[in-house]
């Protein structure tokens, strides 16, 4: 009734009477969402990139004969780790060569037979299984010899690694800036207006009564600067990826739109939360000091 | 409501005696005046009773609440039983003078078609009715008195605690005002009334209560102003 | 300095005449009283002097200053040599009373040592030393006047302009002020002062204008206050 | 005089009065600032690696015979863009096709004589000159064929100009917004001290008297601010150079003291900067409102 009426009037007012506040509030919000949302897309196109360079690492065993190509196929196949298996016959090794030496190839005729054993090659769904598959692959014995990128492997097995940690960091700590800013402006755009709440609990309105404005303005806030950040992350991912895609078609940016909408839902979600949170903790100081007789 | 207090005293920080030992009961439906000097504790007094203050010792009772002990749910419920003019008039400088009268009853969830009547009534007898629409920093200094008297009487309060509620007003409108809150007294509200109105204390006989450096110095049934502090 | 204002009227926003057709002339070394019931236009025809508002129509002068047009360096300059003591006490609520004071003496850079002299010596004389280390919000009603006067005289101006500054002041308090205040006039300020306090103006009886809706409807050399606006 | 004092005053007690308003502001700064010179730093290591990696670019000449390599050499020297000349022996190119074939370069036995011809390793200045350079090369009466990844140069000089690019965008946007939210927060604590610019002036306070203490603690939230966000880079960006070191040695970041010192250096300047426009910018907005008449 009345007072629910009060409560959206005044949280119009709060919003439209001080609209050069509220403005500078939701740019700000924007601002550091779009931060926290671009430091997400960032993590998620680490990870991605990792996971792509990973998918390239192969593992290669070289078999005695090439009748024994599927044995160990399928064996291989069982080690838990292993993505892909390819075969590479004594002919296609041969070919292989041939295109290595570009211009020179000429000179490989003279070998005559081709000397070139047949081998896997052998996909892993991370770098840091390589070691492990190599040893169960040279533990058969149709398996010759193994060769893998073992500097490689463990190079991306560390990028790995560093990638998640650093870009979690990141995104940590852009979440606390985040909440921090949002809350400090909050706080003093609050600050402005503590005569207010001091008169309205001299004439009897409640705690939360007098809160709920002012909360429902963070709330607002903090949704207004999620969805302005979503929608200019949006954009700008689109165009970056587009951009991307005209300059440089052999860098792949990620691109899940299912992906995306859930970040945006999680920001929108995040700044809804954010701005509850810290207008209310801010809110509840002024009204604690107010309420309390000197 | 009827105020008890008893053995009250206040110190302010730094060693400032507000209040010094004060008794005083106030019954139902009682006018006070509430006079002394500036710096006699007046207002300090006044605010004991709105709660922004609490005493360094003794008891205060209004009606059936205790203000030592009280929840900030049961605060609100007891200020909205209370009108307050203050001194300092404590009005919103965003809102329209209408507006600041209205928020008193939006406050306590009074439904909008009654808010509206009730405003209008008092704005009438306080004569603003033709300023409601602008705000304070429009308003000379008797019209923001004027609001603010509109503001605490709205609610028909129990007992209603007027800090110098006539200080910027001419004797004329003064005399007006002063009859306003005798009705509202007439109707049953306890009113307390600090103030320096000389004319109006000895027109309008009623109990006079003079404080002095924060004590009692006189107590009278139907007194008049002069302060014989320190004379 | 003397006061020139001739023909001024002004209107507020919507359709307010706050002043219609004012003539006024005020010598240098007079003493003023304004009065007029709330609402009539005192406070707005004292922020013509200080120009705080601009007339509609008319013109203003107050010494050699002519405040239709006026740099702000030069407004800065010609106020301060203006003592205001305004309604509302405009005091800075985060500093101490004599802070508040000493603030207008270090704004025209005065240096420290006479800063702390005069500001002493003058807040003695309005009986505030004692209370100098409070803060506005700390002080009674009386006590933040006070201090409002007190800031108004301390640099010595040639014109002093005093809205209601006995409103919360006592009797007796309110006539130590008044002592004050034509002690000053005495030293040659010329004194403009709006007041509600009847037993002031009857009592120290100087030249009354009075303001009716915006009119000057009375301007006598030793008038009394009663005002025969609508009666 | 009394003046000076006054402002250095009254600059201190904005400052220490609201300290809660000021440390906010501060936080608020430092926060924009380490944004913006993230961005710098994260500028500066993109056109690090792009250089680092163009210089590993190389155009490969084949001689007509080893005689006339000096010629070459000494030709490719003048040619603009040209970083570094190597030569390869006939008996190096061959060392280097054995480590190629790793375990079966026992075949190359058979070739009997060396079939493969001498070179010149050219190492360019930038990725983008590669197609020039190797047309001047081919124009020489001495070399027989000239060969260079011509995609990768390619891909190359476009990584180099979409980064570039990238990162001066993103620079661009760190300095903006946080030229904005500074503005903002100042302008927010400004707002909360209106009545007092109003009083002052009233009193006949000069506006630039009035505005001094304000501009002031500007400058120095700014200057603060920067301080904060340096020293926060400085040891972030050290840790993160020790930790790339520690785990990833192959991976290598920029690491040039008097170019940081630089970078600090301008961080501060322009935190000063930011500062003193806009706290000017803002209370120079309230001293005209205040000053203008009814
Ligand atoms: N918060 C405070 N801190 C310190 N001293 C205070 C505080 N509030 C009031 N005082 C002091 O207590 C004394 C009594 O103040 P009070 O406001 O009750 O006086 P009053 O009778 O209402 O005066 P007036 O008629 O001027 O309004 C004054 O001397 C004042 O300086
Ligand atoms: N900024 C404004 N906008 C609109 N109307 C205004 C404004 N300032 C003053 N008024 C109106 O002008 C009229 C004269 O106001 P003024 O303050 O001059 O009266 P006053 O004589 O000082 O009264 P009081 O004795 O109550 O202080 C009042 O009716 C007031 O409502
Ligand atoms: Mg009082
Ligand atoms: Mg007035």
């Amino acid at each position: 009734m009345g007072t629910f009426r009060y409560v959206l009037r005044d949280t119009n007012r709060l919003l439209f009477r001080h609209w050069g506040l509220s403005l500078l509030t939701l740019f700000t919000a924007v601002a550091v969402f779009f931060l926290v949302g671009s430091s997400a897309l960032f993590m998620l196109n680490t990870r991605y990139l990792v996971a792509r360079v990973e998918s390239e690492l192969l593992v290669q065993a070289y078999v005695k004969n090439e009748a024994q190509l599927q044995t160990v196929a399928d064996k291989a196949h069982k080690i838990p780790g292993v993505a892909s298996v390819r075969w590479v016959t004594t002919a296609e090794a041969m070919e292989r060569l041939k295109t290595r030496l570009k211009g020179h190839a000429q000179a490989l005729t003279i070998l005559g037979e081709n000397p070139l054993p047949p081998s896997l090659e052998i996909g892993l769904a991370r770098a840091v299984l390589a070691p492990s598959v190599a040893r169960e692959l040279l533990a058969m014995p149709e398996v010759d010899d193994v060769i893998y990128a073992g500097g490689l492997a463990d190079k991306l097995a560390r990028v790995s690694r560093f990638a998640t940690r650093f870009s979690m960091f990141v995104l940590v700590i852009a979440v606390t800036a985040s909440a921090l800013v949002l809350f400090n402006t909050i706080r003093i755009s609050i600050y402005s207006r503590r005569d207010e709440i001091g008169v309205m609990l001299l004439v009897g309105a409640t705690p939360t009564f007098v809160a709920l404005p002012f909360v429902l303005q963070g709330m607002l806030l903090g949704m207004g600067g999620a969805l302005g950040a979503s929608l200019l992350i949006g954009g700008g991912y689109e165009a970056l990826v587009r951009g991307v895609e005209a300059t440089l078609p052999f860098v792949q940016l990620f691109r899940d739109p299912s992906m995306l909408l859930r970040l945006g839902l999680i920001l929108l979600g995040g700044g809804i939360t954010v701005g509850w949170i810290s207008s209310w903790m801010a809110v509840e100081r002024f009204i604690r000091r107010a309420l309390r007789p000197m | 409501m009827d105020v008890r207090i008893s053995g009250v005293t206040k110190l302010y920080e730094p060693d400032i005696r507000a209040l010094e030992d004060v008794y005083l009961t106030v019954p139902k439906g009682e006018f006070l005046y509430l006079v002394g000097q500036t710096g006699s504790g007046k207002t300090t007094l006044l605010r004991l009773i709105t709660r922004e203050v609490m005493p360094t010792k003794g008891q205060i009772a209004v009606g059936e609440y205790n203000l030592r002990k009280m929840s900030a749910f049961d605060l609100a419920l007891y200020r909205r039983d209370l009108g307050v003019i203050f001194q300092d008039f404590k009005l919103l400088p965003h809102l329209t003078a209408m507006e600041n009268v209205a928020f008193v009853l939006d406050v306590i969830g009074v439904p909008p078609a009654e808010v509206k009547e009730r405003t209008g009534e008092v704005l009438e007898r306080v004569g603003m009715w033709r300023r409601r629409f602008l705000r304070p920093p429009q308003l000379s200094g008797g019209e923001q008195q004027r609001i603010a008297i509109a503001r605490a009487v709205v609610n028909a309060p129990s007992l209603l605690v007027a800090d110098e509620p006539t200080g910027n007003l001419d004797t004329h409108t003064a005399e007006e005002i002063m009859q306003l809150l005798l009705s509202i007294n007439a109707s049953g509200t306890t009113v307390l009334m600090a103030t320096h109105n000389q004319f109006l204390v000895d027109a309008y006989r009623q109990r006079v209560l003079e404080l002095h450096m924060g004590r009692v110095v006189r107590d009278e049934k139907r007194g008049r102003y002069e302060l014989d502090g320190d004379f």
